[in-house]
């Protein structure tokens, strides 16, 4: 039903794998403390499934993220589809072989006999006061591996019909959920939203503004406030980062002729140099402004709470960089 | 090794007929590439034939393995054809990938060989993967996982062994221990004198068997599978045996005690068998060298087949990233 | 457990001292932590107080250890200072790691506190590298790696024991095994009785010991140190416990039944402690006294000081990332 | 000695770390098959150092990359300077939470009281028929984690200084060698060569080519052929990935008004995005054409030598990318 209710992220993702479930036998869902016996996650993501759907299909694993993607990759190659969970994205580096050596390339090294329909749902994001190896976002390295999609949903509704849709895919997905994000309410209509579509959050003449997950938010508050000063700021939400909409992504910025792209992830090396350098080269000549990045500060998430906040960009900073595009 | 299931005359042919096209096939890659016809690099599996051998007689279609780069004597016992495999040993189009796989990712679904990784241990991940969705299908499948003595050292394994042993799923791990990995003994690289100790460390059945005698490898198998159709769990066999061969062909292995080499040699399990089976009146002479004959034939004509084919197109870089063809 | 190295009176005492001071510590941060004083991810080793206790009374100055989020006992067992501690987990500019590592990054080389890990598994890798430092060195000293029942089923366990078996390294493998691992319990994410039982599979010596007793722990702790220190190589102990709180304080624990954890505190390892020192009259109830009200009285210097000190200032991001100052 | 000897890359790495060994009996070499027992690693880089320096400083390790960097990390924090080697560039998947979130994180989360001297040798590059999972180039990860460096020779001199001054650098750094240009000659001063700096090895005024490793030679037969035709192009070999030396590239663009990255990496989300970006904001209309970038095709590496040839970069395809930029 078309309904719409308003939900958090939590309950959003919930729904979806609820959904899921409920549509497909074949579904799976698997990781750490995913059951009810284990309360349905550390943050009870996944609390009711294994009630609803049954242990064997939503399995609690032992401490062992290899295992899990590869129990995920074999199941799916044994014809399921599987949604396993990294807990913290920072624990996606003990399961880097299974994910980037096999997940991404069995397909391709297969010559298309073998697929693998899995995806990996991971939550991230500083502002928890966790420090150094619980808040980075590590979108890029995915992004830079052929063979599996990214995809970063910044409210509930976005959660709920991109996981569907990751679910859905005949590919590998990691699915990247921002944790101090998670409790921020919104209306959630259950349909699927395609995977490799963006969403312009905010129409505005002047600017765009191409960002993601958890800089949704404050890139919105600051395209709010200029717009009391006549400045208007598009908004981009990518959704999916890899495969991106170039084609929203150009269409926008050849009506602002003027990018800006924000994520939290650090700034160096990040998703945002592949966006910027593709704009720049796109529309070599025709733009007012250079192309231009804001990103997590260039250091380990740091601890203390003035440290942790100045890492991540903040509405000032995104305001700044606006403005300095448009002095 | 005492009251293991006997091997029946019939079953020792079918064991000889595998071990017969596994060793005959090494000899034509051999050849191959010293002719410079073909280059690639090649794990030779040339000493260690009975254990695929002796192990596949007691599986199903429904089974599957996986297998690493030193597999082709596991897939060609598993029932992998040989014109796609020569065809993808040659890189070309008609291969089991496309060409786009190679040695060490050799493929093909439908007899059963999932996965050929070239990272060490990675078979296990995956393998309990398939075990997995084996147990949800409930039809009394098994999965196989291949790998080295060397790879009973890293992380995979451990992750691997726990978990299929927690959820009682039918996997059979294989650690064909070849007493060496890459340039480094099993001595000056595992900590323990038998691999198959490590059982005990995760509730599960362990034998070391020698593997280069088809009695207790047949045996032992078949000990296994039963357990693992029956819903007993996994088990660990650590098969015994001996590379013929450089870690690759090129390696001349110089860090193999000549005797020892020698003595392995002398003791070659293809022609153990082989007189074991005339021994046993299983077959007669004349019978055997029909089977040689028959199978070094079928051999040339997916030789030739292969090298005549055609290569891949460029536009095959595009296709099998994802379910679609990129643009 | 029979035949253990006793515990004397003055060690008994020595034991006691470290067991209070964790014991008052926790309840301290607990503490200040229900006032909204300190807001921080905190992992409360009450229950556990035992078992670095009676360890680190065997340890010297030149000792290592490398420890887990879940760490303050371990690390005020090993000498780490209040203050610094309590003004690293206030975030302050004066704290061990002038607030930039935080509650799960806690380090004080000095006191031996080389490396606290969030990562569950990674304690053990990094202790094998100060193992093989000191077996270099050869001044007789050890690293102790703690860690907890769930990381005894990741891949970072098994190529630690490994290797530290291998090269006869001077590394004490702890297993705090309190049963839980965050809301997975010990049976249902692992699939031996004992882990001590996969020592046998390193051929490494293992024990499993009640941590929570102070003559097994003392016992089982000097035995394998004196290994360590004779050069015999490496231990795996496991020390029964149990966490008296949730994994983090914040969580009700709804998964732990209300009955073992009741009979749990029943045996409060540190009441028995107590018990035990004034049984032995190796100290007077009034001598008890005195040393926990001196202990309290610590503690609210360094929680006074924590509080009292600056924040970092923002150039800190810039600093520590490399040797030099970024730009 | 100053004097220039000619020698290949293999001979170049490995007189840097005999003399390293030599300098300084604190430095330690390790990983898989790299001492003399083991003929001093698959390609014989490490020949005669274990020999030379003794079995202790210079040791093989079984197949554990988790124990080997976290040997390495230990042995360093116990004041060692360790040079590791992980065989291939795809292994390092295996190892990512003990370079990424310790290696990298150690320095900045203890507040400067601890650092990592380790350098991780590492080998990549297609072109010998290794397929998907023994090819990959993937600096851009490291270049994205702030705490580690990144070196890539193009050349025997730049291999032995930059190793070096790698061995010699404070921090973590990954050192990558071009497997399929291990055996080109060329003459070696043995000169430590600073890290951060990168080298104009042909100067031009028409366009700067920024490139690395693999791509460096035929980058410079472009450079070669163009210059037949009038059109000077000038090469800047970075050496140094991350932090990559800013200012000679902006001052050769400054002077070419041309930029073209060129490196054997997957295209999207690589090294060339953030140096593009970089250049396109800061000669933002002061370019005469656009920053463009030529990279790895976006996929796994294939097996097939047609389909291998093509994946990488060309001199064609850097030439005709020249072109289109000069048009
Ligand atoms: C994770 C990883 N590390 C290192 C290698 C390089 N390597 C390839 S084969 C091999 C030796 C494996 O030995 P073993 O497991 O005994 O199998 P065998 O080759 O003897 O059949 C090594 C070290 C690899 N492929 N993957
Ligand atoms: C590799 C990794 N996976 C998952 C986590 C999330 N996590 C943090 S603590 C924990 C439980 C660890 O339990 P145990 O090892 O028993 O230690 P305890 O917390 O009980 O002391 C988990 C799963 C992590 N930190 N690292
Ligand atoms: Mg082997
Ligand atoms: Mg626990």
């Amino acid at each position: 039903m078309m309904t719409t209710q308003t939900m958090n992220t939590i309950q959003a993702v919930n729904l979806a794998l609820h959904d899921a479930l409920a549509a497909d036998p074949k579904i799976l869902v698997l990781g750490e403390d995913v059951a009810d016996r284990e309360e349905g996650g550390v943050v009870g993501v996944t609390k009711g499934l294994s009630t609803a759907f049954g242990d064997d299909r939503v399995k609690s694993t032992p401490i062992a993220e290899q295992a899990i993607i590869g129990a995920a990759i074999g199941a799916s190659l044994g014809g399921y589809r599987v949604v396993a969970e990294i807990m913290l994205m920072n624990f996606t580096t003990v399961a880097m072989d299974m994910i980037v050596n096999h997940a991404a390339k069995l397909r391709f090294m297969s010559g298309g006999q073998t697929h693998v329909p899995i995806v990996i749902r991971t939550m991230t994001g500083s502002g928890m006061s966790n420090g150094g190896q619980h808040s980075d976002y590590l979108e890029a390295w995915f992004a830079h591996t052929p063979g599996i999609k990214v995809v970063a949903p910044s409210n509930p509704s976005d959660a709920y019909g991109l996981l569907r849709a990751a679910i859905e895919d005949d590919d590998p997905v990691i699915f990247i959920e921002n944790l101090p994000g998670y409790w921020n309410a919104g209306p959630v209509t259950r349909e699927v939203i395609p995977l490799g579509k963006a969403s312009v959050t905010r129409e505005g003449s002047d600017l765009t503004i191409v960002t993601y997950a958890s800089m949704v938010t404050p890139s919105l508050a600051v395209a709010e406030k200029l717009a009391g000063e006549g400045i208007n700021v598009e908004v981009v939400d990518l959704r999916t980062i890899a495969p991106w909409d170039k084609e929203t992504v150009r269409a926008s910025v050849e009506k602002t002729g003027r990018g800006l792209i924000v994520h939290e992830a650090v700034k160096e090396f990040g998703v945002g140099a592949e966006i910027a350098a593709d704009l720049s080269d796109h529309f070599f000549g025709r733009l007012k402004a250079p192309v231009r990045r804001v990103g997590g500060a260039f250091c380990p998430v740091p601890y203390s709470k003035p440290l942790e906040t100045a890492f991540a960009p903040s509405v000032a900073d995104i305001e700044s960089a606006v403005r300095g595009l448009l002095a | 090794m005492s009251n293991l299931p006997k091997v029946d005359a019939a079953t020792l042919v079918a064991i000889y007929k595998k071990a017969s096209l596994i060793r005959h096939n090494d000899l034509r890659v051999i050849k191959a590439m010293k002719a410079g016809q073909l280059v690639t690099p090649y794990y030779s599996p040339a000493g260690q034939e009975i254990i695929p051998s002796a192990l596949s007689v007691s599986l199903n279609d429904g089974d599957t393995i996986c297998t690493i780069y030193r597999g082709t004597h596991d897939m060609l016992a598993k029932g992998f054809p040989l014109e796609p495999l020569w065809a993808e040993l040659a890189g070309r189009v008609t291969g089991s990938c496309k060409g786009k796989g190679g040695t060490m990712h050799l493929t093909h679904p439908e007899s059963g060989c999932m996965v050929t990784t070239g990272i060490v241990g990675s078979s296990m991940p995956i393998a309990t993967g398939l075990g997995w969705a084996a147990k949800l299908d409930g039809k009394g499948h098994v999965a196989v996982a291949n790998f080295g003595d060397g790879a009973a050292n890293i992380g995979a394994f451990h992750e691997s062994l726990n978990l299929a042993a927690l959820w009682k799923l039918p996997v059979i791990f294989v650690c064909q221990n070849n007493r060496y990995a890459e340039h480094t003994s099993f001595a000056n690289s595992t900590s323990v004198d038998e691999l198959s100790k490590r059982a005990a460390g995760y509730g599960m059945a362990g034998v070391t068997v020698n593997g280069n005698d088809v009695d207790e490898m047949y045996g032992a198998a078949k000990i296994a599978i039963d357990r693992a159709r029956a819903g007993e769990g996994p088990t660990l066999i650590e098969a015994l045996t001996f590379r013929f061969n450089g870690h690759l062909i090129g390696d001349a292995a110089g860090y193999i005690p000549k005797e020892e080499m020698a003595s392995a040699k002398e003791k070659d399990p293809f022609v153990t068998l082989r007189k074991r089976v005339l021994a046993d009146g299983a077959a007669s002479e004349a019978e055997l060298d029909a089977i040689d004959t028959d199978i070094k034939a079928r051999i040339e004509v997916a030789v030739e087949a292969a090298f005549k084919a055609d290569l891949p197109d460029i536009a095959e870089l595009k296709r099998d990233v994802f379910a679609y063809e990129l643009a």
